[in-house]
């Protein structure tokens, strides 16, 4: 019960800290808002008004408050260039990002830790360094750099997927899920690797443990102690991993959804950036460090269930 | 009647325990209490106790390590117990410590020489020539040579190293030196030598020792008085010597007939 | 006539480091029998726990082994790893030194102690469950129902240590090799420990390699003893003849830098040599220390077998 | 053990060879890095031009060369920046402990909490686009990473006994922190460099081909590559070629970053 209470203070005041810091970043660097949108040749008395109209005449920290019981509401404010609720703008991005952000998670899940599993195992052997080399290069290939390959290897030459665009679910299941395939996959590659390095670091820690000395000397076989031993502790450091990858996984998408030509929030933030649509900038770099908290929490309640030692 | 060099008076350090339930009353968790004590000059102090009993909290209240949450310390009448070290040059000075670890008792990026020099350059002791002087001066004196100046600590072994942090305590010419736990990681042998090294010193310099230790045969061997200290409270004090004819406190007794005896009467008995 | 259990006969041990070998264990020889407690003691770096890693085959990767090691007349040199699991916990086990890192943190006591017992046995799970109560009730742990469902990290330093014997013990082994069994824990928790394995020594007639560097805790529990060091028994006998009249002067050395109340007020001694370090060793050299003539005379006096050495040459 | 100094040697020759390219640049490039002929315009990969000609008949391998100095530049200040703040933010925290540590470890981890690339991306749309600018970002998206490590490195190193030793003789804050604390946590501080540097390449160039990186007429590589996307079909070597580069700038640093620490963890 206490470690639930703890985590859910500390839960809220990240969101807290987070919303501050962004609101602080939108609202107190040099330069109006409304002399951006309307451009530099714009005269003062436009640029007063249009304030007016926004409501950044009010006090800083009303303004704050204001920002953050609405968004507690529902009411994320109102796009200056889309001119209609920054929620209504939002609301079919999401289903497209989220897609893409779950398809990713599961593909680095199934694939990244059976593969650390077995390169644990097959661990001094060459094939365990070829290995170990392949995981670096999907380090540090670039997500989006490696969606233009993929385009050109599976959508251009074999045609097998769309090159680009989203095609809702409820249209076509097998085309939708082909649709996000290829970006899902852009953006796990990296992940899979990181998985598959911090588990096999993460197992191979483990097994130097006095532990599994000891299962050994119970004379139980290799399999016996990876799988009833070591696997669970090694899981351990890398559930906090999958907590990171879920903030990787959400930032990677940003710039995916502009090689696929996805419409979901990342295309989204891009745009607005360009037309400098404040509002919707701040909504969405607070609902997208939302999700990331969240995830993080999730991560923390499942210590609990794994690790009967957090009584904290 | 000699005067203590050391006495410490009430002493007692508590800890804010983790709250066990939310909003619950903050409670606290005594390392020690009440401890008193005197430390006449020239002896050799010992403080025993199983592991949680709090004697090395002693010796870093002593020291200064920690921050004393009630009671004195008087050195040479003096009440230390509030003072920063860092203000206190003298005491620095006169009080020193030696640590359980030798592998984590030196700096492992310095030499042997800047280590022993640092002190020296802490209290402007000195011109660079003389300190190099006293830094071979002291090496001697623990059984090493001017050959380990150069020397890093990963090159030497753990009767070395620990040959080296006395050295260290030993060049600011200090009144009392704390042993935490000095010997204890250390082999029989090795550990004989540093104790025959410990004895040689002391009467040289004319040093005061508090011994910590969990180690009863040693405390026996070494220790002029012993003070058994369990669960943060101080059972008994007496003096070595006195030991087999005396009356002692329950804990006490069970404590020393744990003591696995080398001899061969024992085991039948 | 004592049954013989175990019987190691020219065991040598060398470790490979960066390509070149080096002597770990050379010639190790001696005897356990059945209802014999037999102790290992020596310095770090003398060769006590890889004694104990050879006869139970878990010595590490980068060495090699030559030599006899016979279980009731079993050879266990060159043992296929099928054969080792058969072999461990059921003839042979191991009670370790750190109780907080011996135990699996995220499974639950009972289940690392059945656990044994499932892989090794027929048994049904309610007799497994029985098995470990009886197991829990042996090594001296009282609720044993409650215990058998605790994690680790809510029991003391004692009871771990105790769980940590029930593993060794729960399957019937011929040997139980103790190493440092007692090193980690307090003194009064040492004392107890102590108490309970000489119990159970003298309950079930087992035989025990018991590995120490306390020559207190050797004294107070085995019936002969080695003496090891640098990879070498230097001296083997039984433990009261041992102790009141040490033949080699190392044993007599190390007998006499321990601290104790009667040496009050004299210098200990301490023996002016220290162990070398595996990579300062060359086979055939022990004990590995090279003699000029400044040391030779120090040298002989701890180790006359240099002088036949010479002799010999 | 002798993987992993295979790990070490490859990242360093990587990261020379990219190094010596990116001096060379500054002497030396086969053609003007922005000398346009349109009628040379999307050739292939030949011996005239090695890696081919962009769609303004730019010399792909010029713009490559030239484009390295922008990775070098933005790694290396970025880095200064996010390491001269996370000392001081993490050596405070760790070094006093107690409330402070906990209130500034409190933020630190909320910021972590936002992906760094998009915390760049933040900043980039309130600063500005610009190279100075994606400095600035990528240099303040670090300084939470470096605030972890170096606190972290404080925390363990001041545990050690001969912190408290030198303590007891009287040595003071700024004696403890430069001459103990700081030589004990030096090889933690450039593990974490290089693999930052790693990072912030590749947010660089994910910035740049967002259009909110490094702006024209400073090249960048990040910025040919979304030049090179709407050539992806007639033209591929050059989406090709200039994502090898950083491809292998980036496994270099990493590379690198990792045989740094198995090298540091095999001695001790």
């Amino acid at each position: 019960m206490r470690f639930l209470v703890k985590k859910l203070v500390s839960f809220i005041a990240t969101i807290f800290i987070v919303s501050l810091l962004i609101f602080f970043i939108f609202n107190i660097l040099p330069g109006s808002p409304a002399q951006a949108i309307l451009g530099v040749d714009a005269d003062e008395q436009q640029v007063k008004l249009l304030e007016e109209e926004l409501g950044l005449n009010e006090p800083l920290h009303l303004r704050y408050i204001h920002w953050i019981i609405g968004i507690a509401q529902g009411d994320l404010g109102v796009s200056y260039k889309y001119g209609q609720p920054v929620a209504e703008v939002l609301k079919d991005r999401i289903p497209i990002s989220f897609s893409l952000a779950v398809i990713a998670l599961i593909l680095t899940v199934v694939i990244g830790i059976p593969l650390g599993i077995l390169i644990a195992k097959t661990d001094g052997k060459w094939s365990s360094i070829i290995l170990s080399m392949i995981t670096q290069l999907g380090i540090s290939t670039p997500s989006f750099w490696l969606g233009f390959i993929l385009i050109m290897v599976f959508a251009v030459k074999f045609g097998l997927f769309p090159t680009y665009g989203f095609i809702p679910w409820s249209e076509n299941l097998g085309e939708a899920l082909k649709s996000v395939f290829l970006p899902s996959l852009a953006i796990a590659v990296g992940n899979i690797a990181i998985v598959i390095r911090y588990l096999k670091n993460s197992i191979l820690d483990q097994t130097k443990e006095d532990y599994v000395r000891t299962a050994i000397v119970k004379g139980l076989g290799a399999n016996e102690i990876m799988y009833n031993h070591v696997l669970r502790n090694a899981l351990l450091p890398v559930l906090t991993v999958l907590g990171l990858i879920t903030a990787d996984t959400l930032g990677g998408s940003i710039i995916i959804e502009n090689v696929f030509a996805l419409p979901g929030l990342g295309s989204l933030l891009v745009t607005s950036i360009e037309s400098r649509d404040f509002p919707l900038i701040q909504s969405l770099i607070l609902i997208i460090s939302l999700i990331i908290i969240l995830a993080n929490f999730t991560v923390d309640l499942l210590y609990k269930v794994i690790d009967p030692r957090i009584r904290v | 009647m000699l005067e203590p060099i050391i006495e410490v008076k009430n002493l007692t350090k508590t800890y804010k325990a983790a709250q066990k339930k939310f909003r619950q009353k903050t409670s606290y968790i005594h390392a020690v209490k009440n401890i008193n004590f005197q430390v006449l000059p020239g002896e050799s102090f010992g403080i025993v106790g199983e592991s949680g009993s709090g004697k090395s909290t002693i010796a870093h209240l002593i020291m200064g390590i920690n921050k004393v949450t009630e009671g004195e310390i008087i050195f040479r009448g003096r009440n230390i117990a509030q003072l920063s070290r860092g203000g206190e040059r003298e005491i620095c000075r006169n009080l020193q410590i030696v640590f359980q670890d030798p592998y984590s008792s030196l700096n492992p990026k310095k030499s042997i020489e800047w280590t022993l020099t640092e002190p020296l350059i802490i209290h402007s002791i000195g011109t660079k020539a003389s300190r190099k002087e006293k830094v071979i001066e002291v090496l001697e004196e623990v059984g090493l040579g001017e050959s380990y100046l150069k020397k890093k600590p990963h090159e030497l072994s753990g009767g070395q190293r620990q040959r080296i942090a006395i050295a260290s305590a030993l060049i600011l010419e200090p009144e009392v030196i704390v042993i935490d736990e000095g010997v204890s990681a250390l082999d029989v042998s090795i550990q004989a030598s540093i104790l025959n090294l410990l004895n040689e010193l002391k009467e040289k310099h004319k040093l005061t020792y508090i011994f910590i230790s969990h180690d009863l045969n040693v405390v026996q061997y070494f220790c002029d008085k012993i003070a058994v200290v369990y669960l943060g409270d101080l059972i008994e004090l007496f003096q070595t010597e006195e030991f087999h004819q005396e009356e002692h406190a329950e804990y006490t007794k069970k404590l020393f007939n744990a003591i696995p005896d080398v001899s061969f009467t024992s085991r039948t008995s | 006539m004592a049954k013989l259990m175990l019987e190691v006969n020219n065991l040598n041990v060398s470790i490979k480091v960066k390509q070149k070998v080096y002597p770990a264990l050379e010639d190790i020889t001696f005897k356990v029998n059945e209802n014999q407690v037999v102790g290992v003691v020596g310095e770090s770096g003398s060769g006590k726990s890889l004694t104990a890693q050879s006869i139970l085959g878990i010595l590490p990767a980068n060495t090699e082994v030559t030599g006899s090691i016979k279980l009731e007349n079993d050879e266990l040199i060159n043992k296929s790893s099928k054969a080792w699991q058969k072999l461990r916990s059921n003839e042979v086990s191991l009670i370790f030194q750190e109780p907080m890192t011996a135990l699996n943190p995220l499974m639950k006591v009972g289940k690392q102690i059945s656990e044994v017992l499932r892989k090794h046995t027929n048994y049904s799970n309610n007799e497994c469950y029985r098995k470990t109560i009886d197991i829990l009730k042996e090594v001296g742990l009282k609720r044993p129902e409650s215990i058998y469902h605790s994690y680790t990290h809510e029991l003391s330093g004692g009871m771990r240590q105790r769980i940590v014997i029930a593993i060794a013990l729960v399957n019937n082994p011929k040997l139980i090799i103790a190493d440092e069994p007692t090193t980690a824990l307090d003194v009064t928790i040492q004392a107890q420990i102590i108490d309970l394995l000489k119990d159970i020594m003298k309950k079930r007639n087992g035989a025990m390699l018991f590995i120490s560097h306390d020559w207190g805790v050797i004294s107070q529990v085995c019936d002969y003893v080695l003496v090891m060091y640098a990879g070498k028994i230097v001296e083997q006998g039984p433990m009261e003849n041992l102790i009141s009249n040490p033949q080699h002067p190392y044993t007599k050395g190390l007998l006499k830098a321990i601290p104790d109340f009667k040496k009050r007020g004299e210098a200990l001694y301490s023996i002016p040599l220290r162990v070398p370090a595996l990579t300062e060793r060359r086979k055939g050299n022990w004990p590995y220390i090279e003699i000029t003539e400044e040391n030779k005379q120090v040298v002989a006096d701890i180790f006359p077998e240099i002088l036949q050495r010479e002799t010999k040459e | 053990m002798q993987r992993k100094s295979i790990t070490l040697y490859i990242g360093a020759v990587l990261v020379s060879i990219l190094f010596l390219m990116m001096i060379v640049s500054f002497f030396w490039t086969p053609y003007g890095p922005n000398e346009m002929n349109t009628k040379i315009a999307l050739q292939a990969p030949s011996w005239t031009y090695p890696f081919g000609t962009d769609n303004f008949g730019r010399d792909i391998f010029s713009r490559i060369l030239e484009g390295s100095k922008t990775a070098f530049l933005v790694g290396i200040t970025s880095i200064m920046i996010a390491l001269t703040f996370g000392f001081i933010i993490g050596g405070i925290a760790g070094y006093f402990g107690g409330i402070v540590d906990e209130v500034l470890m409190r933020i630190i981890d909320s910021i972590l909490a936002i992906p760094g690339i998009l915390f760049a991306i933040m900043l980039v749309s309130v600063f500005n686009t610009g190279m100075q600018n994606t400095i600035l970002a990528l240099g303040i998206m670090g300084i939470p990473t470096f605030a972890r490590v170096i606190r972290s490195g404080f925390m363990q190193v001041k545990e050690f006994d001969f912190v408290k030793s030198s303590k007891v003789k009287g040595a003071g804050s700024f004696r403890i922190i430069f001459k103990h604390i700081l030589p004990n946590i030096f090889s933690q501080i450039i593990v974490a460099s290089t693999l930052f540097f790693s990072g912030a390449i590749l947010a660089e160039s994910g910035l740049s081909y967002l259009g909110l990186g490094v702006q024209p007429p400073d090249p960048s590589w990040g910025r040919m590559l979304s030049e090179a996307q709407a050539y992806m079909t007639n033209a591929p070597w050059y989406i090709g070629i200039t994502g090898i580069f950083i491809v292998l700038l980036v496994l270099g640093f990493n590379m690198l970053g990792d045989g740094l620490r198995d090298l540091k963890e095999k001695r001790n």
